[in-house]
């Protein structure tokens, strides 16, 4: 199914493997074998109708959803299902849909929170805030500041995001994702409800992320300019089944895709 | 708008307490009345606080005060609250009072301490702390007539002399019905004592505070068990509804017995004239048929100059308020006495409570002929362990229903001893009594 | 060896050998979790409607019956006061509505739960100062309830039913089939259950949002009095029965926050349990472990069911 | 004429000077990832050094020509150094330059390396690569999104310095060498060339030598006494010789702090945070924070505004003589100190100017109103008039002798002279070297005997012998009937209303004075929004009739105070209208400093002109209009003309004039 | 009007990322403390200190004990009471087993085994949230207000069944029990509220308060950033009920002197609540500010009667009281939900902007 992918050479190995993955809520079928693969510094599209299954992939892949058949290859290691926790330590990362961002916190503190991973000073320390605690918070604000100037964020720095307008919002999570430095992202719909600059700004922090940092990225999509801009692979789902699977130009002439495309307008 | 609303609050919390340390006792002996007229127990606290109100307003109508000199009563508002007190303490220290009495046991272990810095004695009139009875280690606390454990064992008292004598206790189950509080559980280790000595079995039936008014499956307990006599150590909403069950499990309400916390026209009237036969310890009289009381509704009641309703003159409770004031009245009668000042302090009145002494003819003088049993203090007995009655609920209202019992003396002071010897051993560093000791007059 | 029996054997033994004492219990619990479940009902009435966790139920309790016998003392006829009460708990509800509810629309259940304690301790001091703080004895007989018990001797001992208790359990089963039909049936029932869903659907009703609100919090409000004057007459009207209501927790974590039937079973459930655990049980630990026993036992339903017996099954999205 | 100490007579020299003079003090902050990223002088020596064995090692040599374009950035003021340095000649370019300008300065230059603030600048000079042969390397200071760029003639700021700092360590007399080059330069060397954006015309290079700018700058740091302890905030075009100066060569001088704000828009936050003790600004700066004041207290509550404005009256009554230190009733002394706690000094903190010590605005007159307000809140602002080819000054005013109306005497070292014509004339050591590579036009500015013609009309006025500028020496006219009409000076009274943004006064040669008017978005946004007025875009706003009431209220209210000055009675605006779109530099109607171009917007909009004259009420004009992005379009629209009564010239004025 | 911010520049992120960055904050928290360690002992009487000043402060701990439970990390817990009860019966053990220990020793001491006990009551919190948690941590409340009653060892198997508050002293002079003046132990109070209150404050800015905050705010994006949420949630029962403890130890020792079991009663649980929720939860100083408002407030009514010749009865004034409380805490939450802290925030701002509107 998978035709080679005009820049397969760039790829490196596969990062991420899902294998005949299936998930159902109470008799309803989510997904339904559904096996494709995530490689090494690519940007990967998910794409799909509505209901297609897609969020459902996003969580089983970072450990929300425990599917109930399949098997997931992250990083070489096998396992049924993940747990949320072990998936962030493992270095996968993940913005949402709906934004779940910390709305009473800061923008900054909603980034630095993304490094709790990261930080280790006990907690002797952290009552007195002083020494090695403050010494790790500054280390951490610094790597912080970076991914804040990178989005272009400063000037949001101290504010709560709760009163943030909605595509900053949008940055920030981006933000708070980065600062786990993950190997693997996870974007679900990160253009939704976004105007034409907003979106246009987005894609070039993606691109960049993917760029300068090497990040490997999943992502959901719905406009599709954008997915065929962006994506190098793209996957597509239908009623939790895989349908087509290749580049973006591929995937555009599958006859199952437009069908189920054109399909949609019920 | 909103910063004007947190301005304005700030500046009323900040302002308030200023005015407070500004405010002056007039002339006058200044007695403040700790009262709960609020809160759960309020209906136990409107009636005391009324006798006490009304007697002590009854000596500045009809007498112009005592010796002369006017009473300032002031009212402060507890709500039966440990905190609230402490803080209508704090609050009326300033005034320079006589006397203080805390009517709450929680209040009293606070005042405790505070008594002999602040030289204010405490009369906490059978209540408080059963050890404080000792003079010798309490110097400033007062707790006449009777302590708890002198109401439990008037009850063993009255027990044996129902059944037949001390020697027909053995093998019988007395079943103590308490709050489970401290106040409730005070009588516990008396009652222990007299059960190894005289042989029968105590039996605990604590009701948590919460499940005051839910103790059916207690009652049940009861049932099962079918101890002989029942001794209640309740309190508020708990006695009428432990009534309501006894009879609901057909407990015999002659065997039936309350100490004098269970004993108010309240507790009963919800049991109506289901719960006759149940009697309640008791140590003051009952009814309006003394000259004093007649004296109150002439000066005080029909002046409208209280917050009595006249009905309600007389009643157990009220009457025991009118007890209480008898007492403040006659420590300061006395203080003024041994000091030949009319301007008494709590320092005299200290030592007009050491030397109370209401003699039968003194009650009888006062206008309440056989009202309590006569009262002697000392300086090391600050209780008297006077002699206890018992009132019977005759469906409609209480009558006395025996002649003063007297408590197991030889078994109570050895408790008050050593309870006494453990709180001060407890608390290291209690002063020792450096009061001299004034002759009785 | 003698603890285990005294856990696990002797109970038991004790039922069997005194089954008149097994049913009084049972019964007993019977009577306290129906009075439980009343006041359950009242929290989740408001609790599906507004999203407000009322911790003023239990004072309302009070406040009812204080209001019904305070009315009575000024010399009121009963049902005419009973009437009046009625009355004063709808202004009540309208009260709370427009100062209370309206205002804070909108906000966390936290804040609303707070507002609540702001209303508790209004109606404190209010009944207070207009009725006095003196517990008072309920009118069971001018409202023609009825008192005394029904005995039934046998062999196997006796089990007392007093009468009020059957009253209780019957004016409670009919007040609970009530607020059921007016629930199920009724146009501002289905509006009622709409609102629980979406506020939006509940203006498709054609019901406003404000009207809802008054209209629980009244029908929370008579459920209050009726457990008032049932608990009054079982024991008496005093400011003290408030904490009575803090047993309707319990039960709501057993039967669900938003459950009419859970409300019920779980006051069952707890009604009867904590008899039979203190009554069997109790003695181990020296008594009165009724007060906390229920919230162990609901702790315990909750570890395995943390949504309550009836209540939804939480689906967490993202 | 003093000559200067040979051993500092470059910027380099001096930076040497000052590493070990003020080694640990801080030279330079930049507000950066957050905070306050702060150098000493020996940390810049440092970075200095490094980038320029760098740029050697890249072949940047003696003579040459660099650009440097970008925003305020430390790195940015370092390369200017680190070239001079090696005895090559910045050419600092406006960054918001287009780049069809930037490539005439480019090529005109012979600029043969560039340093460049980020990707913007780079694809903006890689877009005209094709017209600047000579132009071998660029070098960037914000390596983001310029990954995939091709590298060969890219490098970034870092890599030069590592370049640099590998050089030094590898090789143990490249520190010598390069000290030694360094001192191969003398003040007679030519520094640096400025590109004048000019009123007309092409840019022209302005030459100048170290020595032009150490000396201004030294007679500046002694005329305010500025020291090592002054705080400035850079945020002004680094192509403007103002900020050259300022942040440049004064602080090289000097030895005080120059701060670098971390973005365009943060400046005020910026400026607040470090609290400068010496600033500079165009009247237009002071001019935004009033307005933004005057927005914000329309909004304030009724009693706060009250307060505000009774003691705004008080300043205005008498702050300036409090500042001046004259005597003033006590009463009057402890309201000020009320005010100062309640308003002035809020008011300055809020703008971040608590601590200046002297403030300058130059560039534009200043509206006497405004330049009032500040003096009257304690702000110690003063006038100076400068020029490009005079190494920015020529007058100052200095303290205690502040008039609102003059731009202050002479310099120190300055000679002045007003030419038969009214010109005002200038010979003093900052004086310029010449335009480079256009000795005609240095001929005509630059007399033989070192005078220069500053353009400007002006006299000196006979109060206080302080320098009066009435307006470009070109543009002063006269009405048809003999009156004098100065526009600019009708203008700066217009631009004093917040709601009035730009006016453009016309009237040369005309029987009467018209005035078209930008109006001010912000203010008259806010106005719209409180008085309910929809608009959809500023050119609907502009057409609103109830905006034509209000401005027509202004103007009026400008006649009537006109009326009462002799010379400038007779012309008050009988016309009016406002513009349908914002002037802007794009199109060329004002310059990159922001100021008008009257001769090109009177042909760009001369069928308004002409509909002021024909009495028609409203007149149809379309214009060409650059975008943001570049590209061009037109806007069409149809503006309306309001006429407005004049008034007659003040009765007490006659009489006394009789 | 007050605040001058020129020139407050930061050039490291520590001091970026002070509790107090501005220079006017921290003189103001300067002069509140000279202000409580210097003016009130000058001026005080027994009714400030000792009714007013002590409790304000032990209330305050508490509610900070609780907000950074409910405020910080968003569980909610009606326990507080039982667990400030542990604390102080803890220290009545500590004292009484070891009683040449310094009682301030033990005051803190206490807080860790209040600190176990919140831990076990805070296990459901891994599968229950938000009310029924509530009344899970009611459980809690109940169990132990019954076990203070029922187990005798814990109160010395005193008669009165209450904790006596034994005599302790520290370095001679009297700090517990009935000779120690309410200056010693005011100002015991003030400098261990000051102190856990500064640890507060830096746990709450670090990394753990972030941990907090985000279960708070959104719990399941909490453990995507690998944020264990159990292991943070038991944490901050511990920590909040340490601090419940310490002022539990406090409240008996410092300020009654003696106390019954019912102090602890679910009554302070709802009491310590009231003060988190109209101070602001999730800020500090809205703990001190609820404290005020909570605890003074009746107390400031009541005497408003006496003092202004009001004719009213005690007991009417005290009714009226609990009307007036009622009434304003539902006046507060219409106006402010967030709390007094937000609307001190919004004044603190309004005085930042000065003499601008915003």
């Amino acid at each position: 199914m998978r035709a080679p992918s005009s820049n397969e050479t760039a790829l490196g190995e596969v990062l991420l493997a899902v294998e005949e993955v299936s998930l159902s809520f109470g008799g309803v079928r989510a997904l339904t074998g559904v096996s494709f693969d995530i490689r090494k510094g690519e940007i990967r599209a998910i794409i799909g109708p509505n209901g297609a299954g897609k969020t459902s992939m996003l969580n089983v892949v970072n450990g929300f959803y425990q599917p109930q058949s399949g098997r997931i290859t992250f990083k070489g290691n096998v396992r049924n299902s993940m747990r949320p926790y072990a998936a962030a330590r493992g270095g996968i990362a993940r913005t949402f849909q709906n934004l779940a961002l910390f709305r009473g916190m800061t923008t900054l503190d909603n980034i630095l929170a993304g490094r709790a991973l990261k930080m280790h000073r006990g907690f002797f320390w952290q009552l007195l805030r002083y020494g090695p605690a403050l010494q790790e918070e500054v280390e951490h604000r610094r790597r912080v500041e970076e991914i804040i100037d990178f989005l272009e964020i400063a000037a949001i720095r101290k504010v709560q995001v709760g009163r943030l307008p909605y595509g900053l919002q949008k940055r920030v999570e981006l933000g708070r994702a980065l600062a786990m430095e993950p190997d693997l992202l996870l974007l679900d719909e990160p253009m939704a409800g976004m105007n034409l600059e907003e979106k246009e700004d987005m894609s070039r922090f993606i691109i960049d992320v993917n760029q300068q940092y090497g990040t490997t990225i999943a992502l959901i999509e719905h406009d599709m300019g954008v997915v065929m801009d962006l994506s190098d692979r793209v996957v597509v789902l239908d009623y939790g089944r895989k349908i087509a699977d290749g580049t973006p130009d591929e995937v555009k002439r599958d006859k199952d895709v437009i069908r189920a495309y054109l399909g949609e307008t019920h | 708008m909103r910063l004007k609303l947190l301005v304005l609050g700030l500046a009323l919390v900040t302002a308030v307490p200023a005015a407070v340390t500004a405010a002056q006792a007039a002339d006058g002996i200044y007695i403040p009345l700790m009262s709960y007229r609020t809160g759960p127990y309020s209906g136990a606290g409107i009636a005391i606080f009324n006798g006490m109100h009304d007697y002590l307003n009854l000596l500045n109508a009809r007498d112009g005060g005592i010796g002369g000199v006017r009473l300032i009563v002031e009212e402060c508002e507890t709500g039966y609250d440990t905190k609230k007190g402490v803080e209508c303490y704090d609050a009326t220290k300033g005034k320079n009072p006589v006397v203080s009495t805390p009517y709450s046991t929680g209040i009293t272990l606070q005042l405790i301490p505070k008594a002999s810095v602040d030289k204010i004695p405490v009369l906490s009139m059978a209540y408080g702390l059963s050890a404080s009875a000792d003079g010798n280690d309490f110097p400033w606390v007062f707790n006449p007539p009777a302590t708890y454990w002198d109401g439990a064992s008037a009850f063993v008292r009255h027990v044996a002399d129902v059944e037949g004598g001390f020697d027909k206790l053995k093998g019988k189950t007395i079943g103590l019905v308490h709050l489970d509080a401290p106040y409730g559980k005070e009588p516990i280790p008396l009652l222990e004592a007299l059960a190894k000595d005289y042989g029968f079995t105590l039996k605990l039936y604590p009701i948590p505070g919460a499940q005051m008014q839910n103790q059916t499956s207690l009652w049940l307990d009861i049932r099962r068990d079918r101890p002989d006599w029942i001794f209640m150590q309740g309190w508020g909403a708990m006695n009428p509804t432990a009534l309501k069950e006894a009879i609901k499990v057909n407990f015999p309400m002659d065997h039936f017995i309350g100490n004098w916390w269970a004993g108010g026209e309240d507790d009963v009237r919800p049991a109506g004239p289901e719960a006759k036969g149940y009697s309640a310890l008791g140590f003051s009289g009952v009814g309006r048929d003394y000259p004093a009381i007649q004296d109150i509704l002439k000066y005080v009641v029909d002046k409208g100059n209280t917050q009595t309703p006249k009905e309600k003159v007389g009643e157990v409770l009220y009457n025991r308020g009118v007890m209480n004031a008898v007492l403040i009245a006659e420590a300061i009668r006395g203080a003024q006495h041994l000091t030949g000042k009319k301007q008494v302090t709590g320092e005299d009145v200290r030592r007009g409570l050491e030397t109370l002494n209401i003699t039968e003819a003194r009650w009888k003088e006062l206008g309440l002929p056989a009202f309590a049993a006569p009262i002697h203090l000392s300086c090391a007995d600050h209780n008297g362990h006077n002699g206890i009655y018992l009132a019977r609920w005759d469906g409609t209202k209480w009558t006395k229903a025996s002649g003063w019992i007297e408590p197991i003396k030889d078994k109570v002071l050895p408790l008050i001893d050593s309870a006494a010897n453990s709180y001060v051993s407890a608390n290291a560093g209690w002063p020792k009594r450096s009061e001299a000791c004034d002759k009785s007059s | 060896m003698h603890i285990l029996y005294l856990i696990f054997v002797d109970p038991f033994v004790q039922m069997v050998h005194a089954p008149d004492l097994l049913m009084q219990t049972l019964w007993d619990g019977l009577v306290g979790g129906v009075l439980y479940a009343l006041i359950a009902l009242g929290f989740v009435l408001i609790f599906k409607a507004s999203g407000v966790f009322n911790f003023a139920q239990g004072i309302m309790v009070v406040f009812a019956a204080l209001t019904l016998v305070g009315l009575h003392e000024h010399g009121v006829p009963a049902f005419v006061a009973l009437g009046l009460t009625i009355l004063v708990m709808l202004v009540l509800a309208f009260g709370v509505e427009r100062l209370m509810l309206r205002p804070l629309v909108n906000q966390s259940e936290i804040i609303l739960f707070m507002a609540t304690f702001g209303l508790t301790y209004f109606l404190i001091g209010f009944g207070q100062l207009v009725f006095g703080g003196n517990p008072k004895v309920m009118i069971a007989d001018d409202l023609y309830l009825p008192s005394g018990a029904i005995e039934w001797k046998g062999h196997f001992g006796f089990v007392s039913l007093q009468k009020i208790d059957i009253a209780a359990v019957v004016i409670a089963s009919i007040m609970v089939a009530v607020l059921a039909v007016f629930f199920q049936r009724t146009r501002i029932g289905r509006a009622l259950r709409a609102v629980a869903d979406s506020h939006q659907a509940a203006l498709s009703v054609g019901i406003s949002l404000e009207q809802i609100w008054v209209i629980v919090w009244f029908a929370a409000g008579v459920v209050a009095l009726t457990t008032g004057i049932m608990w009054g007459a079982r024991s008496e009207v005093s400011f003290s029965l408030q904490i009575i209501a803090l047993k309707a927790l319990p039960v709501l974590i057993l039967g669900g926050f938003t459950s009419i039937p859970g409300a019920i079973v779980g006051g069952l459930i707890i009604g009867i349990g904590e008899k039979l655990g203190e009554f069997y049980w109790g003695p181990l630990l020296g008594g009165g472990i009724e007060n906390w026993l229920a919230y162990v036992i609901a702790l315990g339903f909750l570890i395995f069911r943390p949504q309550g017996l009836f209540g939804e099954k939480i689906i967490e999205r993202i | 004429m003093p000559s200067l100490d040979p051993s500092l007579d470059t910027l380099p020299k001096l930076l040497v000077h000052n590493a070990s003079a003020f080694g640990s003090r801080p030279a330079m902050r930049h507000k950066d990832l957050g905070i306050w990223q702060t150098w000493t002088w020996a940390q810049v020596l440092d970075e200095v050094r490094a980038f320029s064995v760098g740029l050697a090692e890249l072949g940047l040599k003696r003579g040459d020509k660099f650009t440097i374009i970008g925003s305020n950035r430390p790195r940015l003021y370092w390369a200017i150094c680190a070239g001079q340095a090696l005895g090559a000649i910045p050419v600092p370019v406006y960054a918001d330059a287009v780049a069809d300008e930037m490539a005439y300065v480019l090529a005109h230059a012979e600029v043969t390396l560039a340093v460049v603030e980020d990707q913007e600048q780079v694809d903006k000079v890689i877009s005209i690569a094709e017209q600047l042969p000579q132009l071998s390397q660029v070098i960037y200071d914000e390596p983001r999104g310029l990954k995939d760029y091709n590298h060969a003639r890219l490098t970034s700021f870092e890599d030069v310095q590592a370049i640099g700092r590998k050089k030094l360590a590898g090789d143990a007399d490249c520190r010598q060498r390069w000290e030694a080059g360094l001192r191969r330069g003398a003040g007679k060397d030519l520094s640096v060339i400025l590109y004048t954006s000019g009123t007309t015309g092409r840019s022209k290079g302005v030459m100048l030598t170290y020595e032009n700018t150490i000396v201004s700058a030294r007679n500046a740091n002694a005329f305010d006494r500025l020291d090592e302890k002054e705080e400035v905030i850079a945020y002004l075009p680094l192509a403007w010789i103002g900020d050259y100066i300022f942040s440049y060569v004064q602080a090289y001088t000097a030895g005080y702090c120059v701060n670098c704000p971390e973005a365009q828009d943060t400046v005020v936050q910026d400026r607040r945070e470090i609290g400068t003790t010496y600033a500079f600004a165009p009247p237009r700066v002071y001019e935004n924070l009033l307005t933004i004041t005057m927005v914000r207290m329309a909004d304030a509550s009724p009693l706060k505004r009250k307060v505000f404005d009774f003691f705004i009256g008080v300043a205005r009554r008498w702050g300036e003589k409090i500042l001046d230190r004259e005597r003033v009733p006590l009463h009057v002394r402890l309201l000020y100190a009320l005010g100062d706690f309640f308003v002035y000094g809020p008011l300055k903190n809020q703008f971040g100017l608590s601590r200046v010590r002297i403030g300058y605005t130059a560039g534009e007159a200043i509206g006497p109103e405004l330049f009032r307000f500040y003096r009257g809140i304690g702000l110690n602002l003063k006038q100076l008039y400068g020029q490009t080819e005079a190494s920015v000054y020529v007058t100052a005013q200095p303290d205690g002798k502040i008039y609102c109306d003059t731009v202050g005497q002479a310099s120190p070292d300055v000679e002045l002279k007003i030419s038969d014509s009214g010109e005002v004339l200038y010979r003093s050591p900052g004086v310029f070297a010449g335009y480079y590579k256009d000795p005609e036009k240095t001929a005509e500015v630059l007399t033989p005997d070192g005078w220069v013609h500053t353009g400007d009309a002006g006299f000196f006025d006979p109060k206080n012998g302080q320098l009066k500028i009435i307006d470009r020496a070109k543009d002063v006219g006269r009405l048809k009937d003999g009156t004098v009409f100065a526009p600019k000076y009708i203008e700066n009274k217009l631009k004093f209303y917040p709601n009035i943004r730009e006016a453009v006064a016309i009237g040369s040669g005309r029987d009467f004075a018209c005035a078209m008017i930008n109006i001010d978005l912000t203010a008259v946004g806010s106005w719209a929004e409180r008085n309910n007025v929809v608009y959809g875009s500023y050119q609907e706003l502009a057409a609103n009739p109830r905006v034509y009431d209000m401005i027509a209220q202004h103007i009026d209210e400008m006649n009537r105070s006109l009326a009462e000055e002799e010379v400038m009675a007779g012309a008050q605006i009988h016309r009016f209208l406002i513009l349908h779109k914002e002037l802007d530099p794009d199109d060329g109607e004002l310059t990159r400093t922001q100021k008008l171009r009257r001769g090109h917007i009177i042909d760009r909009y001369s069928p308004l002109v002409e509909a002021f004259y024909n009495g028609s009420t409203d007149a149809q004009i379309t214009t060409q209009v650059t975008f943001e992005d570049g590209h061009k379009g037109t806007i069409a629209a149809r503006v309306a003309i309001r006429d407005l009564k004049p008034y007659p010239a003040r009765a007490a004025k006659m009489e006394r004039a009789a | 009007m007050l605040y001058r911010e020129v020139g407050q520049y930061k050039s490291n992120y520590a001091a970026d990322m002070a509790v107090f960055p501005i220079l006017q904050d921290r003189i103001g928290i300067a002069v509140i403390l000279v202000i409580a360690y210097v003016v009130f002992p000058l001026i005080g009487n027994d009714f400030l200190l000792n009714t007013i000043l002590i409790p304000f402060l032990i209330f305050s701990l508490a509610a900070i004990g609780l907000n950074l439970l409910t405020g910080y990390t968003g569980l909610l817990s009606l326990g507080t009471g039982a667990f400030m009860g542990v604390g102080a019966y803890a220290c009545l053990k500590l004292t009484t087993i070891f009683p040449h220990v310094n009682i301030l020793i033990w005051i803190l001491a206490s807080g860790f085994f209040s600190s176990a006990i919140g831990v076990l009551f805070g296990l459901p919190s891994l599968r229950i949230k938000g009310f029924y948690l509530a009344v899970a941590t009611l459980a809690a409340q109940f169990f132990l207000e019954w076990c203070f009653i029922r187990i005798p060892w814990l109160y010395n198997y005193s008669v009165s069944g209450a904790i006596e508050v034994p005599l302790r002293t520290f370095m001679g002079i009297p700090m517990t029990g009935p000779t120690a003046t309410s200056l010693t132990r005011y100002l015991a109070v003030l400098t261990i509220v000051v102190a856990m209150t500064w640890v507060a404050s830096n746990i709450v800015h670090g990394r753990i308060g972030r941990m907090w905050m985000s279960v708070r705010d959104m719990d399941l994006a909490a453990e995507l950033i690998g944020i264990r949420l159990f292991r943070t949630k038991l944490l901050a029962f511990a920590v909040s009920s340490f601090y419940c403890g310490v002022a539990g130890a406090m409240m008996v020792f410092l300020w009654y002197g003696g106390a019954e079991a019912e102090v602890f009663a679910i009554d302070q649980s709802f009491l310590i609540l009231f003060m988190v929720i109209i101070g602001g939860l999730g800020t500090l100083i809205g703990s001190f500010f609820g404290s005020a408002l909570i605890y003074i407030l009746p107390i400031a009514l009541r005497l408003i009667p006496a003092n202004f010749g009001i004719p009213i009865r005690p007991a009417a004034a005290e009714q009226l009281t609990f009307v007036i409380v009622g009434a304003l805490i539902i006046v507060f939450l219409v106006v402010e939900p967030n709390g007094l802290a937000r609307l001190w925030q919004i004044g603190k701002q309004k005085l930042r902007v000065w003499p601008f509107p915003y």
